[in-house]
C-alpha cells in the first residue's frame, strides 16, 4: 500500500483522523482515543521521510494525539475538580468545526451543478452603438473660448511670421527656395575661426531656416571629423562649446 | 414612461451588455427612480419565469443579469460542446465555504480550521476570480482578510451571501445521531 | 412537445449562442421537423416585436439570431458612453484664429503662416464644428479652401467673417513701412 500517496490523498490531519474516526465508526464527541492515535501512528510512520513539507502538519497531530493520550492513560487525581476538562475537548472541537465545512462543501458542490446550468451571454453590442459618434456641440466647445484671446492669439502668430520671414523677400509672393551647400556651411563656420570658441545653440538659431539648420549641424560633424574643431558638453540637454583647433 | 417600454428597455440592455448591472446603473439610464424601476424588475422576473421564455432574470446583490433557463442546459450542451470553466477540488471547496462562512478571514484562520498550509488554494481561488482581498485586520502584523465576490455567488446560484445553506442545526443533528447509534450499539454490546 | 417549451428552449439555445443559428441546427437540436420549427421560429418573431420586448428575433438566409431592437440603442450608447470632452488646446485656437482672420484660406497658406503640418488641427476644428470647407481656390490643383462656420459667428454675435476685428493689416502695413524706412536708410548710407 503506497501510504504516502494516501496521505496526499487527506488535505490534512483533520481529514485523516475524521476519516479513521468514520471507518472505526465512533463519535468525535467521544473518541477512543488510544486506538484512533495508534491508527494515526501507524499511517505516519508507515510514510517516507521525504515528504517533509507535507509530513509536518501530520507529525505535529500525532503530538497533540500522544499528549492527550497520554493525559488520559495518568491516573486521575483523588480529588477530582468539579469541571475537570476533558482532555480531548480541544481537538473533538476543532474536528466538529472542520466537520462542518466539509458538509457545507457538499453542499456548496450540489449548488455549483445546478449554478452551471444558468449560461450567460457574452456581450453583443449593436455595431451602430460602437461606431457611434457622439454629436459635438460646437457652442459648447466656444464657451471654453474666449474672442479677446483668439484675437490676441492671432496677432501673436502674425508677429511670429513676420519675425520670422525676411520682411523684403516677403513682398514678392514667393519665398524662392534656399540652397545651403555643406562646403559653403563649413567655410563659413571656420570663418569663425577668431572667436576661438562658438555656442552651439546660438549658431543654430543664427540659421535663417530648417536646411540651414541641418546643414549646420552636419558641417560640424563634418569638422569633427577633420579635426578643425572639439565639441564639449558639460551636462545632458545643455549647450555644446565649439572649440577651433 | 410606459412599464411596458422600461421592460423593453431593460431587456435590450441585460441582453446587450450580458453581464450583471446594478440597479443604480440601470435606473440612471432609464431615467427612472430607482424604487419604481425595482419594482418593474421584479415583474419581470415573474414573467420570465413563464413556460414559452427560455431566459430568466437573476439577481445577485443588487444587479441584475439575464441567463438560460436550467432545465434547458442539456440542449445547450448538445449545440455546443462548450465545457464546464473549472471545476473546483475538494480542496478549493472546503476553504472556498469556510471563506464564504467566516468572511471577513485571514489566512491564518483559515489555516487554523483546516488544520493545514491554505496558500496554495486560497491563490487558486483568487485566480478564479471567487475570492479577493477585502483589506486588512487592525491588528498586529495587519493581516490581509479575504472574502468571496460576485464570481463566487454566480458560481453556486446565489443571489446573496445570505443565501448560504445554514447548517449549524442540521450538522449539530446528524453528529446527534451518529452518537445515539454509537450508543445504542454499545447498549446493544451490553445486553 | 408543446410549442411553448420549443419556443423557451430556442430562445435560450439564441441567447447562449449570441450569434445566428441555422434552422437545421435548431430543428436538429430541439429534435423537431424543419416546417414545424420554421412555422413556430416566425410566430416567436411576431411575439418579439411586442411593445415591451427589448429584443427580436432576426432571420437571415435561414439562420435566426437574436438580437437587440435598435430604437434601444441610444439607451446601450448611454450605458457603454465614455464622456467625451472636447479640448481647445493652444493649437487648435491658434488654427482658429488664423482660419478666422484669413478666411477663405487654404491649409498650405495655414501651415505657411504657423510654420508645420496642420492637417490634425484642421480636422479637429472640421470634427468640432467650427470649421469647414468653403468650395475651391480658383487656382492650381484648385485646393480646398477653409472658413469659420455659422455657428462660430452666430455665437460671438457676428453675421459675417467681415465683422471680425480687421487688425492683422495694420500690423501688415507697419512691418511693410519699417522695412521701407529701413530700406531707405541703407540705400542713403550707400548713395
Amino acid at each position: 500500500m503506497n501510504l504516502e500517496l494516501k496521505l496526499e490523498h487527506y488535505e490534512g490531519p483533520l481529514d485523516l483522523l475524521l476519516h479513521l474516526i468514520e471507518k472505526n465508526k465512533v463519535s468525535i464527541t467521544d473518541i477512543p482515543i488510544v486506538k484512533i492515535t495508534d491508527q494515526y501512528l501507524e499511517y505516519i510512520n508507515a510514510i517516507s521521510v521525504g515528504k517533509m513539507e507535507i509530513m509536518s502538519e501530520f507529525i505535529e497531530m500525532a503530538a497533540t494525539l500522544l499528549a492527550i493520550k497520554a493525559k488520559m492513560l495518568l491516573p486521575k487525581p483523588k480529588i477530582e475538580s468539579e469541571e475537570e476538562v476533558d482532555p480531548r475537548q480541544e481537538l473533538m472541537e476543532q474536528l466538529l468545526e472542520y466537520k462542518k465545512y466539509k458538509i457545507i462543501s457538499e453542499r456548496l458542490r450540489e449548488y455549483s451543478e445546478s449554478a452551471a446550468k444558468n449560461v450567460f451571454k457574452e456581450p453583443s453590442i449593436p455595431v451602430e452603438v460602437l461606431n457611434y459618434v457622439e454629436p459635438v456641440n460646437p457652442e459648447e466647445i466656444l464657451a471654453k473660448l474666449d474672442f479677446d484671446k483668439l484675437y490676441q492669439v492671432f496677432q501673436m502668430v502674425m508677429k511670429r511670421k513676420a519675425d520670422k520671414i525676411d520682411p523684403i523677400r516677403s513682398q514678392f509672393s514667393e519665398i524662392p527656395r534656399e540652397v545651403v551647400s555643406l562646403e559653403d556651411k563649413m567655410q563659413s563656420i571656420l570663418a569663425l575661426k577668431s572667436r576661438r570658441h562658438l555656442s552651439f545653440l546660438e549658431l543654430l538659431s543664427e540659421q535663417s531656416s530648417k536646411p540651414a539648420m541641418v546643414v549646420t549641424f552636419l558641417a560640424i560633424l563634418e569638422l569633427m571629423k577633420t579635426g578643425e574643431i572639439r565639441v564639449e558638453q558639460s551636462n545632458l540637454f545643455e549647450d555644446i562649446r565649439i572649440t577651433f583647433n | 414612461m410606459q412599464i411596458e417600454e422600461v421592460t423593453a428597455i431593460v431587456e435590450a440592455l441585460l441582453f446587450s451588455m450580458g453581464e450583471a448591472i446594478a440597479l443604480e446603473k440601470l435606473a440612471e439610464v432609464v431615467e427612472i427612480d430607482k424604487s419604481t424601476l425595482k419594482k418593474i424588475m421584479e415583474q419581470m422576473q415573474e414573467k420570465y419565469e413563464q413556460d414559452h421564455r427560455g431566459i430568466r432574470l437573476i439577481s445577485l446583490e443588487g444587479a441584475y443579469q439575464l441567463c438560460t433557463k436550467p432545465e434547458y442546459y442539456e440542449y445547450i450542451r448538445r449545440m455546443t460542446n462548450k465545457a464546464k470553466s473549472y471545476e473546483l477540488t475538494d480542496v478549493l471547496i472546503e476553504t472556498l465555504s469556510i471563506i464564504a462562512y467566516k468572511q471577513p478571514i485571514t489566512k491564518t484562520h483559515i489555516e487554523a480550521i483546516r488544520g493545514v498550509k491554505s496558500d496554495h488554494a486560497v491563490n487558486k481561488l483568487i485566480e478564479y476570480g471567487l475570492v479577493e482581498e477585502k483589506g486588512r485586520l487592525d491588528g498586529p502584523g495587519k493581516p490581509i482578510v479575504f472574502g468571496t465576490t460576485e464570481v463566487f455567488l454566480r458560481y453556486f446560484g446565489l443571489s446573496s451571501p445570505e443565501e448560504l445553506p445554514v447548517l449549524e442545526d442540521k450538522i449539530l443533528e446528524q453528529i446527534q445521531k451518529e452518537t445515539e447509534n454509537e450508543l445504542q450499539m454499545k447498549l446493544e454490546e451490553i445486553l
